[in-house]
């Protein structure tokens, strides 16, 4: 038979709780994303906006784990940077991006979608204050265990997640058959 | 020193700040160490073995100094960057790849407490910054502005994801086995399982996920980009692939987080299914202390070590001895054979996991 | 901590993310636009399950991030195509359904 | 007396647990055919006949059933409660039929003002302004006013289909679905079933080796199911599923041979005429689910129409939003072009559509939801209203249009919507049984008329065209002819054949003529509907004529079908003489001889008075005199119209219509003619397009009126018939109503000339407006909140 598991140790968080602390990365974190997110947005090197996306996608999961959610940090790595980033530098060297700033990236009326965000920011900001202006998260929240997501995502959530797989499955079959030259 | 080590006042005493720059130190030993080890004993001196001659004698007492004179030369070389070049990438993309090496080495266990940093989701981690080299040599294949680069660069990226998948799906197996992500966990569950009944060497997952071990040393072999699976680097064909245009220092960095990732791959193997920093239960009854006791802290970090410098001799053996795959018979091999079989791996073992 | 803290940071990128969208003629651009938007998504995903102390949060946002590696797969296949075909990944010469 | 109506408490026969096997045998049948039928190798034919036939008699034994349970109930006044529907229907909110005690009337679906209704209605039994009086009445009154008799309760099975979330105190229950059996249910069972039936026998010699055979066959099934799932709904949700699965059928069904343009077109019209309605549809069963407390449940909505728990004007905006459905589907004025081009399909297939499925959907629609229009157009007392006025309307200008075509099915069509403008005008003026019963009546002519035309084109090379290609062929077909000439007999309301029946029954609900107290003094429908009995006579007299009479025009010699075709039209056209009998009014049956039971017999069986979720409406009284004119005005058309083509034939053995006649004098009916050919001259009178459609018919039948009061030569009264027809076709049918549509495509795709702009293809620039509209949205509503 089989011996029970009996580990060792409990095993140390990544998320460290010390408020201070926690801010002071927090906000590092957040300006280098959004300094970042700018800059992607606006750079005129599609592989230097793809690095910027780099920052910000680690950026993020760096948030992530502030949240005490490592698992999706580590997801975040290995799917956003270690996949999809790498799919996007594929994409844009494949279809030959150029070295240097490259004039043709954006259109001339950037105005308007400035306008449309900053409106949407707005709205958005001002709701996210009226709705909650002080609410605090619990100091002494848990960070979430692997164990656990990996339960609650094979009882509770296992039809999103069934359906998630036949996404997959279909965005492979769909993106070689798009992409198959015959 | 053993109740240094077996205190935790010692620790608790250390202010976190403390606590965390002296594991950055180590951290950076841990890698550069065993990568300067590997670089002089298998690539300096055991191919020279292998190829019948006798390798750096100059340097030091048998030629033991070449690796400060490759260091020297390399860091009074001129910093070049080719003309074309996006600056600001070019000179990143070291970074990025050395990163990548250093992130991978701070989730391997080395003793019962002797962990950089011990995660929940270890194994996981691991495999994940694990694939930010990619990015990294992407980065340097492009700004090099330069053909061989930027083949290089693609064809190391498109080698990388395609042994990946293997090689996540061969550490499935162990993961199932141990029942848990976590690497500390992992070699817990290889000390304390028993083959059968028979616990004296504990169960080193070699034994029973032989195939999931295969697997990954060959997804290794070719994460590493090294010989049967080096046409990202193919000098007959690609001169150096994305490292053609770097030079001095930048050229060093390239060359560290190519043995030191070989290294920290090689770690991970023996966490994952040589049983870790542990030694066989068996030995540790014959002195009488737990298979985790606090001196393992000390003994820990040597018997990785060893089992390392064992799995990286393989993986030097077979560099030195194999020839080169085609670039199609490469990805053929990867998507046809390692898939599968790791599939299969999987299959067998989560009914295994469940029948007994 | 506040929960504001990572709602703005969210609200923030969305919106960066939504300039992109707006702004951008290179296809990949804008599928990275695309998945600026999403992150930002997760993130408020992920606080609000720190927040209630509830897993499904975070397991959300995974499946988002599996949905945003297919989106990425598909979208990217869709831009080689046009680029196959037009020798240009510009988004707004693609307006075959024009009315 | 008391303890006896204990003792007879009766109980649902348990085939009305089983009913739900119709429908499920005929979508196995489908799928069988579908999936099976090649595999077999096996003619789809050998398993869909067997499968109509087994519904065929499931749903007689339903029938006979519901009659016995439905006396029973009548004669117990007292429904037991039982768990099979007892229960469900408590929880879907539908009246609960409880034990009675002491006999008294408290069932809560049996209303106790019943009998006192049936006391009032014994005055009904007197025919004209009460010269004659019956002794019926008191027997009536005995049997019926003791205030124990009424109509059983719906017996409903539902299962829970899914948990809305319904919160009791939300008002909201379980989404359910189930059957649903009452006498209307019933009788459409029989109709569907029966008609289907032999359409299948039918078809098996008509497309004998098309192309496309077990496809047809199989769709056939489908079509069959798809109806009888509607018909038996329990909830509205149910009923639009069933709903558009028929228009699904009907779409595959009519481009049949979709290989020729036309019949596509023709299949894409019929579709996307009825997309029109179905917005209605969905609008009005939304208020309706929330009006009636989130419920779908049929009688639990009309049980609160009925007692007003929904206002007056909520039912009149869903009722409005259901009429919209169902003139696209029973094609009413405006949206009946597609039935027309429906003719494009196989003829059993129309046969199947305009006698048994499709079209009368929608009527059935109105019947089964009659409480919501019953309430929401204020039918009780009233003078007008919009489904009367829209029923009388098609009635007349449908009929009209029939007079002009060269097609025969063509000419059926507009008869066809002749005859459904009849039903929505009946079920408009109150008259409900009346109009369920021209249902019942109409399918059997009909389909006996659509497969006679089948008939009468498989002997003249699969021509339609009766001008051209037909004539004389009653020496060649006399079993066609016998009983093509009996169905439209039936129809034009020639006694004592089915149509008198129901038509008569029609035009007294509308409770105008003198002594004939129906629902209100619906006037102008009247008129429309005495017209339109008129005109019906008329066309089919034309129809007759071209067809059967005078020397054949066609190539080679014509011959009678085989008899898988005949042995249904033989049998239909038996139907149509009998099928008026089952509901002649009580006086009538009195004064001929027979038992007084006999009389309203389809009245007792089908409306479901007296129960909780059935308005009280007043039947008219029945009148010897009205149904003498409006037999008198149709054998006068007929008349005409004969004596019209026999004049001509006198001249010339192949003519077809006159050619130096009035018509080509008098150049506003030259005008008129040729508006007609120039189909989209009027296209441009959208503006005001009703007005300008009703004025000019009016002025212009003024005008007919006065050459024929001036010019009476049987000659000219025939051309004038004729002529009228040509201008309504022209004004009402391709101007109003062609225009109406045309105008709306053509104004649509202006709107679209200057929305195209908006669609550049460009994705950036859907996104920016998606965004900012977001964006807009949520600030006007954190702004208004």
């Amino acid at each position: 038979m089989m011996s029970l598991l009996l580990f060792a140790q409990e095993i140390e968080p990544l998320t460290n709780t010390e408020q201070w602390v926690i801010n002071t990365f927090f906000y590092v974190i957040a300006l280098v994303t959004v300094v970042a997110a700018l800059k992607m947005v606006t750079t005129n090197n599609v592989v230097h906006a793809a690095l910027y996306l780099l920052i910000v996608l680690a950026a993020v999961a760096a948030v992530y784990i502030i949240l005490g959610a490592e698992f999706a940090a580590a997801t975040q790595v290995l799917v956003y940077i270690g996949a999809i980033l790498v799919l996007l530098l594929f994409g844009v060297m494949l279809t030959r991006a150029k070295i240097g700033s490259e004039d043709d990236l954006n259109y001339d009326q950037r105005w308007i979608g400035g306008l449309v965000s900053v409106v949407l920011f707005a709205v958005m900001g001002y709701s996210l204050w009226e709705g909650f202006e002080d609410t605090k998260l619990d100091p002494a929240f848990q960070p979430q265990r692997t164990g656990d997501v990996a339960e609650s995502i094979f009882t509770q959530y296992i039809v999103p997640f069934e359906a998630v797989s036949v996404l997959l499955l279909a965005a492979l079959i769909g993106a070689v058959v798009v992409a198959r030259r015959d | 020193m053993t109740e240094l080590f077996a205190t935790d006042y010692f620790w608790e005493t250390w202010p976190w700040w403390a606590d965390t720059i002296f594991r950055l130190i180590f951290a950076i030993v841990a890698v550069l160490l065993p990568a300067g080890a590997t670089v002089y004993l298998y690539l300096f001196k055991m191919v020279s073995f292998m190829q019948s001659r006798l390798g750096p004698m100059e340097a030091g007492p048998y030629g033991s100094m070449q690796l400060v004179a490759e260091l020297g030369k390399n860091l009074q070389k001129e910093d070049i960057f080719p003309a074309r070049a996006d600056r600001t990438v070019f000179a990143l993309a070291p970074y990025v790849v050395l990163a990548s090496t250093f992130l991978l080495a701070v989730v391997v266990p080395f003793g019962p407490e002797a962990t950089f940093v011990n995660l929940d989701t270890g194994v996981y981690f691991a495999l994940a910054v694990s694939s930010v080299s990619v990015v990294g040599i992407l980065m340097a294949g492009w700004a090099s502005a330069s053909k061989y680069s930027l083949l290089g660069g693609l064809r190391a990226a498109g080698q990388l994801i395609a042994y990946e998948l293997p090689l996540i799906l061969a550490v499935v197996g162990v993961v199932i086995q141990a029942g848990t992500l976590n690497l500390q966990n992992i070699v817990t569950a290889q000390n304390q399982q028993e083959i059968f009944g028979w616990g004296a060497i504990g169960n080193p997952y070699i034994i029973t996920q032989l195939l999931g071990f295969i697997i990954f040393l060959i997804a290794v072999q070719a994460e590493l980009t090294q010989v049967p699976f080096d046409m990202p680097i193919a000098e007959s064909e690609l001169v150096s692939g994305y490292m053609t245009e770097y030079s001095g220092f930048r050229f060093l960095m390239f060359f560290i987080g190519e043995f030191a990732t070989a290294n920290i791959f090689a770690f991970l193997g023996a966490t994952l299914f040589l049983g870790g920093w542990a030694v066989p239960p068996f030995v540790t009854d014959l002195f009488n202390i737990a298979w985790d006791s606090p001196i393992m802290n000390l003994v820990g970090p040597f018997v990785m070590l060893t089992k390392m410098l064992l799995l990286t001799f393989i993986f030097y053996w077979v560099r030195f001895t194999f020839p080169r795959f085609r670039e199609d018979q490469l990805q053929k091999f990867a998507w046809k054979v390692l898939i599968p079989l790791s599939l299969i791996n999987i299959a067998l073992t989560a009914v295994f996991k469940v029948a007994f | 901590m506040y929960l504001n803290q990572f709602l703005f940071l969210s609200a923030v990128l969305f919106c960066i993310g939504v300039y992109g969208v707006l702004t951008r003629k290179n296809g990949v651009l804008v599928l990275m636009s695309i998945e600026l938007i999403l992150n930002a998504v997760n993130i408020n995903l992920v606080a609000f399950g720190a927040f209630n102390a509830d897993l499904g949060g975070q397991v959300f946002a995974l499946f988002i991030i599996a949905v945003a590696a297919a989106e990425v797969g598909v979208g990217l296949a869709i831009v080689l195509l046009i680029y196959r075909n037009r020798r240009s990944i510009d988004v707004t010469e693609a307006d075959l359904m024009k009315g | 007396m008391l303890s006896l109506f204990a003792a007879d408490a009766v109980s649902a026969p348990a085939i009305f647990d089983w009913v739900w096997l119709i429908p499920a045998i005929m979508a196995g049948s489908f799928l069988t055919i579908l999936l099976g039928s090649k595999r077999l190798k096996v003619p789809a034919h050998f398993i869909g006949i067997p499968a109509v036939i087994a519904c065929l008699v499931l749903a007689l034994v339903t029938a006979f059933s519901w009659i016995g349970y439905s006396s029973d109930v009548a004669h117990s006044g007292e429904v037991k409660s039982e768990e099979s529907f007892g229960g469900t229907a408590e929880t879907a909110g539908a009246p609960v039929p409880g034990f009675v005690d002491a006999g008294a009337p408290t069932v809560a679906c049996v209303e106790s003002k019943h009998g006192d209704d049936y006391d009032d209605d014994g005055d009904h039994d007197a025919f004209g302004a009460g010269e004659l009086a019956f002794s019926g009445e008191l027997e009536l009154a005995v049997e019926e006013g003791e205030g124990g008799g009424g109509t059983p309760c719906p017996v409903i099975n539902d299962v829970t289909w899914f948990s809305n979330g319904g919160d009791p105190e939300d008002g909201g229950s379980d989404i359910t679905v189930g059957t649903l059996v009452d006498g209307q249910s019933v009788m459409l069972l029989v109709v569907v079933t029966f008609i289907s039936t032999l359409v299948h026998i039918y078809s098996t010699d008509y497309v004998n080796g098309d192309r496309r055979y077990t496809h047809y066959f199989a769709f056939l099934s489908l079509f069959t199911a798809s109806m009888l799932f509607m018909v038996l709904s329990s909830s509205t949700i149910q009923l639009i599923v069933g709903w558009e699965l028929v228009g699904v059928c009907s779409f595959a069904l009519i481009g049949h041979w979709w290989e020729e343009k036309p019949n596509s077109d023709a299949a894409l019209k019929a579709f996307l005429t009825n997309r029109v309605g179905d917005i209605g549809l969905l609008i009005g069963m939304i208020i309706l689910y929330f009006a009636a407390g989130k419920t779908f449940d049929i009688t639990t909505i009309n049980t609160m129409a009925v007692s007003g728990e929904i206002s007056q004007n909520t039912l009149l905006v869903a009722g409005l939003c259901l009429m919209a459905a169902v003139m696209s589907k029973s094609g009413q004025f405006v949206l009946h072009t597609w039935l027309p081009d429906a003719m494009a399909g196989p003829t059993p297939v129309s046969a199947l559509i305009h006698a048994a499925t499709m079209v009368v959907a929608g009527v059935y629609l109105i019947g089964r939801l009659y409480a919501v229009f019953f309430i929401g157009f204020g039918i009780s007392g009233g003078t007008l209203n919009a489904m009367a006025l829209v029923g009388g309307i098609t009635c007349v200008g449908a009929g009209l249009l029939a007079f002009v075509q060269a097609d025969i099915k063509k000419v059926l069509a507009y008869s066809t919507v002749s005859q459904l403008g009849y039903m929505v005008l009946a079920l408009g003026v109150g008259a409900y049984t009346a109009g369920m019963f021209h249902l019942f009546t109409h399918a059997i002519f009909k389909a006996c008329l659509f497969l006679g035309a089948g008939s009468v084109s498989h002997a003249c090379h699969h021509s339609f065209d009766m001008k051209a290609d037909m004539g004389g062929l009653r020496k060649f077909m006399p079993k066609t002819f016998w009983t093509f000439v009996i169905a439209s007999g039936a129809l034009a309301g020639i006694p004592p054949l089915a149509g008198f029946w129901s038509k008569d029954e029609i035009l007294v609900g509308a409770g105008v003529w003198a002594g004939t107290d129906g629902n209100g003094t619906f006037t102008l429908p009247f008129i429309f509907g005495m017209m339109a009995a008129a005109m019906t006579a008329g066309y089919m007299t034309r129809v007759i004529w071209l067809t059967f009479f005078g020397d054949y025009r066609g190539h080679g010699v014509p011959h009678e079908s085989g008899p898988r075709i005949t042995t249904p039209l033989i049998i239909l056209a038996v139907g149509s003489v009998f099928a008026g009998f089952l509901n002649m009014p009580k006086p009538f049956v009195e004064k001929i001889g027979l038992p007084s039971s006999w009389g309203l017999w389809f009245e007792h069986q089908v409306e479901p008075a007296g129960i909780g979720s059935f308005p009280a409406i007043d039947h008219g009284k029945p009148s010897f005199s009205l149904a003498i004119v409006a037999t008198l005005l149709g054998l006068g058309a007929a008349f005409l119209v004969w004596n019209y083509y026999k004049a001509l034939y006198a001249k010339d053995h192949k003519a077809t219509e006159v050619t130096d006649g009035l018509m080509s004098k008098i150049p506003l009916l030259k005008a008129g003619h040729t508006m007609l050919t120039e189909k989209y001259y009027l296209d441009h009178l959208y503006t005001g397009a009703i007005a300008g459609g009703t004025k000019g018919p009016l002025a212009r039948a003024a005008y007919w009126f006065n050459q024929n009061v001036l010019d009476k030569t049987v000659d000219t009264a025939g051309k004038t018939a004729v002529a009228t027809g040509r201008f309504v076709y022209k004004y009402i049918d391709q101007g109003a109503i062609d225009g109406a549509v045309n105008a709306s495509g053509a104004s649509a795709s202006g709107g679209g000339q200057v929305l195209r702009r908006l669609q550049t293809g460009r994705v950036r620039q859907y996104a920016t407006l998606m965004f900012g509209a977001a964006a807009l949205m949520a600030a006007v509503f954190i702004v208004a909140i």
